[in-house]
């Protein structure tokens, strides 16, 4: 029974190749084509909240004194800190009224915001709170102390079980 | 003074240690603190290195399992066992300073994030291939089919990463903060302090690797010895 | 001796073995149901919220059931020494993953489309469309090629239903993203354009890894 | 009946295998040539079983070439696997199926041409007529044994591999298996049994191989005096 019309591993090989090279073609270019530019940050305080019928502006005057003029689109992500300094995140479009409300809190705490844009059009709002984020240090300490613990506990696991062997192979050949 | 194949090992691991203590310095003292983040930010000088780490670890994996395949040489599976396992620790530090991470900075530890999701499955697929070994039998078709796995993980691997893409683009999670923007503050000394700890960690996944690597040398040694014996 | 014959004749005697022993058949149909129950039970269905969650509940099921389904597929046929006979027997090993890719295909695809009306009745969405079905065709390709390979190789492992799924699961995420976001985008009717990229990568997933576990699979059978 | 040294059906030149750190065949090395029945005995977990699983590729070897109608056994090898017949230790069939089912699934694997002929011959050579439609499941250990044994010899093959065949049969069908045996030796098919069972088998062998802890002697000659 010779199946060598049926010969698929050289069938698969090309097929595998062709494959790789369309897919470098046509799907990453398609997703990646809708990236729209860069967005910039502003730091600064909330000066003024207007909500006309169809969006919400906000003006933001920052550090030095330079008054912009954001816009806050459904999908605007914020995140505000409230005087206690717990987050509180949500989208805008999903409860309007909760977040102007807590946008008059942060205005009238006078704190300090930064505001992610793309060309005025706001994508992320959120407290910069600067004096909690200097607080989790002790994040950053759990993080490195982790990875070395895990790092050298590994290596010195390694060597001793090294050394052990190297003893037993020196007593198994000298028996 | 002859350099035997044990103390070569050693000056390297010395060499290593001594990288890794001018990388620390670096890392806490030289470089500035980011305006944006803060005192957080500086886990980007251990995420970012571990996750090239776990990731150069599945390629080592995957190639020397086709290496293994084709050649059939001890060599080449001794050398995936030890990626694998070195791998495994990478990818759980690169999970664990993601999450830690995400907490301070977006609130949650937990996000649909693309990389976060990636390096979950990435440090499954590792825990998957070191667990499928160590319950097959013992033998050849152990190698061989640990080869295998070794191989379709690591096809995985970008596939999975396009994935977990396409999964945020359709599903954006809400991250509320500067963080979500962090590469687009980069300074020189960052740069700098970077590429150095990118450096440092891949010395430290190969000098992981070479141990182990010796050791598993010798622990075949000793089975040869006791068959012989026998 | 046509090959698509013998490819078929394995299939076919496959999928009379799991009528005959309704095992496998169980899983399949009866288990996923199970889970989708389970999930009605725990959430108050009707509200607007939860409908969002039904794709990631239907392509749980499937892919639970069908977990447990590939550990039992094989394991009596490896025991009394059948898949060796197939081994012996004058056909290349192509056409043996053919002929079990096929009989897991089927089954798939039968656990997926059965499991439709049930969860469109249970949580009362009309998914009753043909993009699912084009959808459940396409996926289940995917995931009957991977359950396919990683059944035969864990035959020998110990606590095989565990190894299995500790390695299927990984493998097949990205389907599961497929087929929950696809899944997602047609119950709120957008048009083809959204789902196209998911479905592109979806087909080269599923060439990649049949390709990929066809020339593996020469290694996983050798003992 | 020495065959012509020329063609030999079966080589095997230095085997080795070990699993983990025991070691199971060392320096095994034999022929066999055309219509030559070559017994391999030797008492249980000798190695037997090992042995002709490597020679049927389902098991790896370390070292060591074997080689089947002149062919390597590394290179594709079901053209010549459909002129070989195996009788493993295992019943290798579905327990689901019934006898009948079992041999025309073989048959349709093995492409046989008039499989109705084909298997009403196989099934009066070996009476399996009454045992045949009941499902494997519910047959005897000697009833199953009796139809995996058929199912070796049901693609006429030139080379017949069994291993303990004789294992659970009872006198009748032990008698049977003897004549069809003899009958395929007698059309110049090669077989090759291993058995821990001699009574009958050492007086039709043209070689007597005997297993003794993972080596192999050669003791055709003085088969007479053969006690392990």
């Amino acid at each position: 029974m010779e199946n060598k019309y049926f010969k698929t591993k050289n069938i698969s090989y090309i097929l595998l190749a062709l494959l790789f090279l369309i897919s470098f073609l046509l799907i990453p270019q398609k997703i990646y084509s809708d990236d729209d530019g860069e967005d910039e940050i502003i730091n600064g305080f909330i000066s003024a909240i207007e909500s006309t019928n169809e969006n919400t502006i906000l003006s933001i005057t920052d550090n030095n004194g330079v008054i912009y003029d954001i816009i806050i689109t459904s999908d605007t992500v914020l995140g505000l800190d409230n005087a206690v300094g717990e987050r509180w995140i949500d989208r805008f479009s999903n409860d309007i009224n909760e977040s102007i409300k807590r946008l008059n809190d942060q205005q009238n705490m006078l704190s300090p915001i930064t505001i992610l844009h793309h060309s005025k059009y706001a994508h992320s709002i959120t407290t910069k709170n600067s004096e909690n984020l200097k607080t989790n240090l002790n994040y950053l300490f759990i993080v490195f102390a982790l990875a070395w613990l895990s790092f050298f506990g590994y290596l010195i696991y390694l060597s001793r079980r090294l050394l052990n062997i190297k003893e037993e192979i020196k007593l198994l050949k000298s028996k | 003074m002859k350099i035997t194949k044990l103390n070569f090992i050693n000056i390297f691991i010395i060499f290593t240690g001594i990288i890794v203590v001018i990388d620390m310095w670096m890392i806490f003292v030289w470089v500035p603190t980011e305006i944006n983040q803060g005192a957080i930010q500086r886990i980007l000088y251990l995420h970012v290195p571990v996750a090239w780490g776990s990731m150069a670890a599945i390629c080592i994996v995957a190639f020397s399992s086709i290496m293994y395949l084709y050649k059939k040489a001890e060599k080449w599976d001794r050398i995936a066992l030890s990626a694998a396992e070195s791998g495994a620790i990478f990818g759980a530090m690169m999970l664990l300073s993601g999450m830690l991470w995400a907490r301070p900075v977006w609130g949650v530890f937990w996000t649909g994030e693309a990389k976060l999701t990636f390096s979950l499955i990435l440090f499954i697929l590792f825990i998957a291939y070191l667990m499928f070994r160590a319950y097959f039998p013992k033998g050849i078709q152990q190698k061989r089919i640990s080869a295998v796995i070794g191989i379709i993980g690591a096809i995985d691997t970008p596939i999975i990463y396009f994935a977990a893409n396409l999964w945020e683009r359709a599903h954006p999670p809400l991250i509320a903060g500067p963080a979500a923007t962090s590469d687009s503050f980069i300074s020189q000394n960052i740069i700098l302090t970077l590429l150095f700890s990118v450096v440092t960690f891949t010395l430290v996944l190969s000098s992981l690797i070479f141990l182990r690597y010796t050791l598993r040398k010798n622990e075949d040694e000793i089975d040869l010895i006791i068959i012989n014996k026998t | 001796m046509n090959p698509f014959k013998t490819i078929w004749n394995i299939a076919k005697r496959d999928l009379i073995l799991e009528l005959r022993r309704k095992e496998v058949l169980f899983t399949i149909l009866g288990f996923s149901t199970l889970v989708l129950s389970i999930f009605v039970f725990s959430i108050d269905v009707n509200t607007k919220e939860t409908q969002k969650i039904v794709p990631a509940i239907y392509w749980s099921a499937i892919i639970f059931s069908f977990t447990i389904a590939l550990g039992r597929r094989f394991s009596i046929e490896i025991e009394n020494g059948a898949f060796e006979a197939l081994i012996l027997s004058p056909i290349s090993k192509d056409i043996i993953f053919f002929g079990k890719f096929t009989s897991n295909f089927i089954l798939v695809l039968i656990s997926s489309v059965f499991a439709l009306p049930i969860t469109s009745i249970l949580f009362n969405i009309n998914i009753l469309k043909i993009e699912y079905l084009l959808l459940a065709i396409i996926i289940s390709f995917g995931l009957s090629t991977l359950g396919t390979f990683f059944a035969i190789m864990s035959i020998k492992v110990r606590a095989r239903e565990v190894m299995l799924s500790l390695v299927f699961f990984p493998a097949v995420t990205p389907l599961l993203f497929a087929g929950v976001d696809c899944m997602d985008k047609i119950i709120q009717n957008n048009n083809f354009s959204d789902i196209q990229s998911w479905i592109f990568f979806v087909l080269f997933y599923d060439a990649i890894f049949f390709l990929i576990s066809l020339l593996l699979f020469d290694h996983i059978l050798q003992e | 009946m020495k065959n012509q040294k020329n063609i030999n059906l079966l080589e095997v030149s230095q085997l080795y295998k070990s699993f983990g750190n025991k070691k199971i065949l060392e320096n095994i090395s034999f022929e066999m040539g055309k219509g030559e029945f070559v017994l391999i005995t030797g008492s249980n977990g000798s190695g037997k079983t090992t042995l002709i699983r490597i020679i049927s590729s389902l098991c790896s070897h370390d070292e060591g070439e074997i080689k089947i109608f002149q062919t390597s056994l590394k290179k594709e090898f079901e053209i010549v696997k459909s002129k070989i017949g195996f009788g493993m230790h295992n019943s290798m069939m579905y327990d689901d199926f019934t006898g009948k089912e079992n041999l025309e699934y073989s048959s349709d694997l093995y492409g046989i041409t008039n499989k109705k002929g084909n298997l009403k011959n196989i099934v009066d050579r070996f009476e399996l007529t009454e045992i045949l439609d009941k499902k494997i499941k519910y047959l005897s250990q000697g009833q199953i044994k009796r139809i995996a044994n058929a199912k070796a010899f049901l693609n006429n093959p030139k080379l017949i591999i069994l291993d303990e065949p004789d294992s659970g049969l009872d006198k009748q069908s032990q008698e049977i298996l003897f004549r069809e045996i003899i009958e395929e030796k007698k059309l110049g098919t090669s077989i090759l049994l291993a058995s821990h069972r001699l009574e009958k088998w050492i007086d039709i062998a043209d070689q007597v191989l005997f297993m003794k802890n993972s080596s192999l002697i050669n003791v055709t000659k003085d088969r007479k005096n053969l006690i392990f």
